[in-house]
């Protein structure tokens, strides 16, 4: 909900005006970052389509599928922190602090235990199937790439939402004034949304 | 001043007449010129295949029209900077005719330049379609190989590559594909007017007709590595025929023991009775279709497409400058091949069996 | 029960209650005005969309490209 | 005539006001001044392009003689790539977007500043930094494969050619920064009463080209990212032999590299915009056309970008649609062409050394899109692809287009950045040397290529030395006028004339301050009521009334 300068009853004018329209202008900007980040995953998405219909037929010879059953489950996990999010920021709007830092602490528990899976993923590609980075030809460099660049950004932002769960419980935003945790819930919310792109392309498709 | 200025009525005087005039009479000039203008006499640039001439049809189209355009542009804007520049008698704060803008001319200036595009763009695609699908049945089918800094050539009946120039003879239709050993190089005929790059992994296609006898350059125009500038060679057109065939049957015979003609030394020694070709079709998509199409040679994924490869007499000969027959394809899937269309591993690398070997082939004997 | 279908059921609950929490939530959301809230609902509708593929997934309809694994 | 906006405007981002630094660090190094930040960029830009221009000079030496053994053919490689490398990356685009964009819009919108000053200071002094670092490639072996760098020639270059990827990827970070930065200072911070219809059309053209730097320069993060994990940890993209592909490269590269060309293009066709009207004394002709078209150009660019490949091998279906939308943004660039020759007809026109450069613009860059309508018909593009033939065309439209365009708004806007008017007399002779040693230098290379010479040759056939020597003298020229421009610019920072607030009588708002103009730009935020090129009316701005009035106090600072 934006704030605009009637539904605050008490501030002063001119510090509300000002908060309301730098909080616009963050929001703008961050908007913006998010759909240059979306660029820059749909480059690489790009890449891996093209070299996977170079003709070498996909999954490429001497590659077994991946397990998609586990990967329906790690999804699930990451998706399920995604709605956990939503009700964490839905709270604190509401006031309900206590619920908000207990959901954000679901967020974190669920996107680190994404992180897990991921890892377990790749330990079990590389021991079993020999499938490395840059040892197994477009396969390992494109799905390794993907889902690390991917994982990459999952691990920044459980270290973002801790960090924002460290600043709520310090004080930092207050019940109308919280653009740091709408910023951490926008961006949470991408990295999911990324995720069901990458799961359908990777596995699904 | 200005106030007089205000809400002109666009009126165009004598001087505009005059340069519109003198432009139209250059623009015609211009136009003339270009008609003119014969390549084809040139002696560097002379029309030497059957798209060239349509080529130089299309740039002397766009000659004419562009100089038009450059020519009133540059007109103007020169004749206007001069008559309306200030003058000493001006008052300091004169300002201009104050017109925002004039819908009919806008018009006009969008739907002449949008015109122009599409008469462009018929033109260019009528020609670029003569380019691309005039496929000859009974041509010439040459391949060019590019390596640092250099061209190599195949030509069916010969056996491994030929490192003299190209030869081609008069008046045949010639598809040309040009691939390349280890970096992009480019294929450019500038008497032809063609192009093509030279890619790794890739085989592009060029169609053209030689229509004039002579020597022409063959120039790499993509940055190839510290010789780059260096890595020329001519293309040979020769007339008549027989002096053709004569230079090819010179090739032949002397390529004739040539030992990369299949890069691997002796004869198979698999046994190919009772090859399945079902079974072949299995492995073919378990161990072979990372690399090969089942499609026309030219479907190159890493090697070539091999649909047809032992029957189709216009598969480009690629295993010993003859028909490839089952011993052959045999031998390079049990011996694997090193050569210049690059490397395939041998059966014990692909994991593949006699039998397997076996079944394959009956598997590309029912290609056709 | 081994691990792989332990990992089954879950994926499968997990993907219901996730599709369905994420369609109660955009209806709840669905009138709330402001730039930010209209891209929460297009990506409360991902996440949704993404459940539903998961379910799928584990209930094995879809992922099947390419031959048996 | 409505006004759209009370001039009051009390409170709020768009009046808030830092605090001005007093300490030199604070206020002239690591300043988040956006004008300030314009003038590093201008100036770190302009030496970089010393070091482009040199490199430049030593290419035509090197083709003075056709079997040219002033270098060895490998640095002869090396000299220009970097060139290519420099003058794109790090003069012609942070000159337009980082330097005049960041100098110039903000005024103009009635702005304090772009919304986010910290991350402006960042975005700059990124650039300077991923310049170093291309130019340390030259003590590792820089990369030998031109701008482009396609593979596999560029897997196979020096150690130099990760340290390019890497730079370029960092001069992309901070283009990206500055799109983000500057779409959302337009879109939500112009003065009250500035609607899209009244705004600047250098704005237009800022305006158009920040979604490019944002979505174009993020790809070719992506292409430099892959280029970059492939060269150090071997990870097949690219390399055919390992299943990669070298045509995947050239296309993520030029879905970047094809709206960078209007990146590079589209800031100087809003400099363009303001110079004609100002110089001629009368409104731009066909203001909505100009600034439609910017719109138009840049969707477009997105749509195009292979027709760079046409000789690549795609699919002969595919050609068709890019040789087509290619024909098409003729018809938008043709448009801003004619609108400007009308303007100038009927007008009051001083001929500056600023107006000069403008003129010349028109028509060294309609030559130059008119060869670019060339190409894009196919059947000629394999005639003309790689030869010198494109490097003419590619030289025309952003040396004879961006960098004259670039002359152009360092002479109108100089006054403003120094408060000082650069020589006029020098400045024609920058002009005539520079606009004669350009067309003299680049003429002959359009026969040179379609007569058979090839682009990034060391050594050419002897039949082309004529024509090659005739270009690199005339390179001389062109350089000897940059010197002349160079020494100007700096001769006048003392010397100058003084300038005033407004010393062409242009009426944008950047004009209605004080020059330079002061920390805080505006005593008070203006309220816009009309269009700016309106010259027989009064200025349609209110609030400006004490902006040059020293009794006026300044604003003060409000906390933060």
């Amino acid at each position: 909900m934006a704030i605009s300068v009637s539904q605050i009853p008490h501030g002063d004018p001119n510090v509300d005006q000002l908060y309301a329209e730098t909080r616009d202008l963050r929001l703008n900007g961050f908007l913006l970052f998010m759909v240059s980040d979306l660029v820059l995953f749909s480059s690489i998405i790009f890449a891996y389509l093209y070299l996977r219909n170079s003709g070498q037929g996909w999954p490429p010879p001497g590659f077994s599928r991946l397990d998609v059953a586990f990967a329906a489950f790690n999804s699930v996990v990451l998706f399920g922190s995604g709605v956990t999010m939503h009700f964490a920021l839905e709270n604190w709007k509401h006031g309900n602090f206590i619920k908000f830092a207990n959901w954000m602490v679901a967020t974190i528990v669920l996107g680190a235990g994404f992180l897990s899976g991921q890892g377990y993923e790749y330990w079990t590609l590389y021991q079993k199937m020999h499938v490395s980075w840059s040892g197994s030809g477009i396969f390992g460099a494109s799905f390794f790439t993907l889902t690390g660049m991917h994982g990459f950004h999952v691990f920044a932002g459980v270290i973002y939402l801790t960090v924002l769960l460290l600043q709520a419980t310090n004080g930092k935003y207050t019940q109308h004034k919280h653009f740091g945790l709408t910023a951490g819930t926008l961006y949470w919310h991408f990295v999911d949304v990324i995720w069901v792109l990458l799961f359908s392309i990777f596995y699904l498709f | 001043m200005a106030v007089e200025n205000r809400d002109p009525a666009v009126h165009l005087d004598r001087g505009f007449w005059l340069v519109t005039a003198l432009l139209a009479v250059l623009s015609a000039l211009a136009v003339y010129a270009t008609i003119m203008w014969h390549p084809e006499n040139m002696p560097q640039l002379p029309e030497a295949a059957i798209p060239a001439d349509q080529v130089d049809q299309l740039f002397k189209f766009l000659t004419a029209s562009a100089a038009v355009i450059f020519i009133y542009v540059v007109g103007y804007l020169v004749y206007f900077a001069i008559a309306f520049r200030v003058r000493a008698s001006d008052p300091p704060d004169a300002v201009g005719v104050q017109i925002h803008d004039h819908h009919q001319l806008e018009l006009w200036w969008t739907i002449i330049p949008t015109v122009f595009t599409i008469v462009l763009a018929i033109f260019s695609v009528k020609i670029w379609a003569g380019v691309q699908f005039a496929s000859p049945n009974n041509g010439l089918v040459v391949e060019a190989i590019g390596h640092q800094w250099f061209d190599d050539f195949r030509y069916p009946g010969v056996h491994g590559i030929v490192t003299d120039e190209m030869h081609l003879p008069l008046g045949v239709p010639v598809t040309l594909h040009v691939t390349s050993s280890d970096v992009i190089h480019s294929f450019w005929l500038p008497s032809m007017r063609i192009k093509a790059d030279m890619i790794p992994g890739m085989i592009n296609t060029l169609r053209f007709t030689p229509t004039r006898a002579g020597t022409y350059p063959i120039i790499c125009t993509e940055f190839c590595g510290t010789l780059h500038g260096t890595m020329n060679k001519q293309v040979v057109v020769i007339e008549p025929q027989a002096n053709f065939d004569k230079w090819l049957a010179g090739w032949k015979g002397k390529n004739k023991n040539a030992s990369d003609a299949i890069p691997v030394a002796g004869t198979g020694t698999v046994n190919l009775t009772g090859g399945d070709a079902a079974a072949g079709q299995k492995i073919f998509a378990q161990k072979c279709s990372a690399c090969h199409a089942v499609g026309p040679f030219s479907q190159k994924i890493v090697g070539p497409g091999l649909k047809g490869v032992l029957h189709d007499p216009a598969h480009p000969k690629l295993v010993n400058g003859e028909a490839a027959n089952p011993e052959d394809a045999a031998k390079i899937l049990q011996k694997g091949y090193d050569g210049d269309m690059g490397h395939m591993p041998n059966a014990s690398q692909n994991g593949i069996s006699d039998k397997d070997i076996a079944n394959l082939v009956a598997y590309l004997n029912s290609l056709k | 029960m081994n691990i792989l279908s332990i990992e089954h059921y879950l994926a499968i609950i997990g993907a219901i209650i996730v599709t369905v929490v994420a369609i109660i939530a955009l209806k709840n959301d669905w009138k709330t005005p402001g730039l930010e809230n209209q891209v929460f609902k297009v990506m409360l509708g991902l996440l949704a969309l993404g459940g539903v593929l998961s379910f799928f997934a584990a209930i094995g309809v879809l992922g099947n490209f390419g031959g048996k694994a | 005539m409505a006004v759209a906006a009370a001039p009051t405007h009390g409170g709020g981002v768009a009046d808030h006001i830092h605090p001005e630094p007093h300490s030199f660090i604070r206020r002239y190094i690591f300043s988040i001044d956006h004008k300030i930040i314009g003038i590093q960029y201008i100036v770190t830009a302009f030496l970089f392009m010393v070091m482009g221009g040199l490199l430049a000079e030593l290419i035509r030496v090197q083709l003075m003689n056709h079997s040219g053994t002033f270098v060895k053919p490998d640095t002869f490689n090396e000299l220009y790539s970097i060139h290519g490398s420099t003058m794109v990356w790090l003069v012609i685009i942070p000159l337009l977007t980082g330097g005049f964009g960041n100098f110039v819009f903000p005024l103009q919108i009635g702005a304090r500043d772009v919304a986010f000053p910290w991350l402006n200071m960042l975005s700059f002094w990124i650039f300077p930094v991923a310049g170093l670092m291309l130019y340390s490639s030259f003590l590792m072996g820089a990369p030998v494969a031109g701008w482009t760098e396609y593979p596999p020639m560029s897997l196979l270059g020096g150690p130099g050619t990760s340290m390019w990827a890497a730079a370029i990827f960092l001069i992309g970070v901070s283009s990206t920064l500055t799109g983000i930065n500057f779409l959302v200072t337009i879109l939500k911070m112009r003065a009250p009463g500035m609607t899209f219809t009244r705004m600047p059309l250098f704005v237009w053209g800022q305006l158009a080209t920040a979604p490019l730097l944002m979505i174009a320069t993020t790809a070719l993060g992506a292409a430099l990212a892959a280029l970059f994990i492939e060269r150090q940890f071997g990870v097949p993209f690219f390399d055919p032999t390992r299943g990669g592909s070298p045509v995947l490269w050239q296309h993520m590269f030029w879905f970047y590299s094809h709206p960078a060309v209007y990146i590079m293009i589209l800031p100087a066709f809003g400099m363009i915009s303001e110079i004609f009207p100002t110089f001629a004394r009368k409104p731009i002709f066909g203001y909505k056309m100009i600034a439609f078209s910017t719109v138009a150009i840049a969707l477009l660019s997105f749509m195009v970008w292979a027709h760079h490949m046409f000789t690549s091998g795609m699919a002969p279906f595919l050609q068709l649609p890019f040789m087509i939308l290619t024909m098409f943004i003729a018809i938008p660039t043709g448009i801003k062409i004619f609108s400007w020759v009308a303007t100038l007809w009927g007008g009051k026109i001083h001929l500056t050394t600023s107006m000069m450069f403008a003129i010349g613009f028109i028509a060294t860059f309609t030559f130059g899109g008119l060869t670019g309508v060339y190409l894009s018909a196919v059947p000629f593009d394999l005639h003309a692809h790689g030869t010198y033939f494109i490097v003419a065309h590619l030289h025309y439209v952003l040396v004879g287009g961006s960098l004259m365009a670039i002359f152009a708004g360092m002479y109108f806007w100089y006054p403003k950045m120094s408060g000082r008017i650069m020589n006029e007399f020098w400045g024609k002779v920058h002009f005539w040397l520079f606009f004669i040693g350009f067309n003299a230098t680049f003429i002959p290379m359009h026969w040179l290529g379609l007569l058979g010479m090839p682009r990034r040759v060391a050594v050419y056939d002897p039949q082309f030395q004529f024509w090659n020597q005739f270009a690199s003298i005339s390179s001389f020229v062109m350089t000897a006028g940059i010197l002349v421009f160079f020494i100007n610019a700096i001769v006048s920072l003392r010397t100058g004339k003084k300038a005033g607030a407004n010393p062409w009588g242009a009426r944008t708002l950047e004009w209605q301050i004080s020059s330079p103009p002061p920390y805080y730009n505006f005593k008070k935020v203006p309220a816009v009521l009309a269009a700016p090129y309106d010259f027989a009316e009064p200025l349609p701005y209110r609030g400006l009334e004490g902006e040059l009035d020293p009794n006026v106090p300044a604003p003060v600072a409000a906390g933060h």
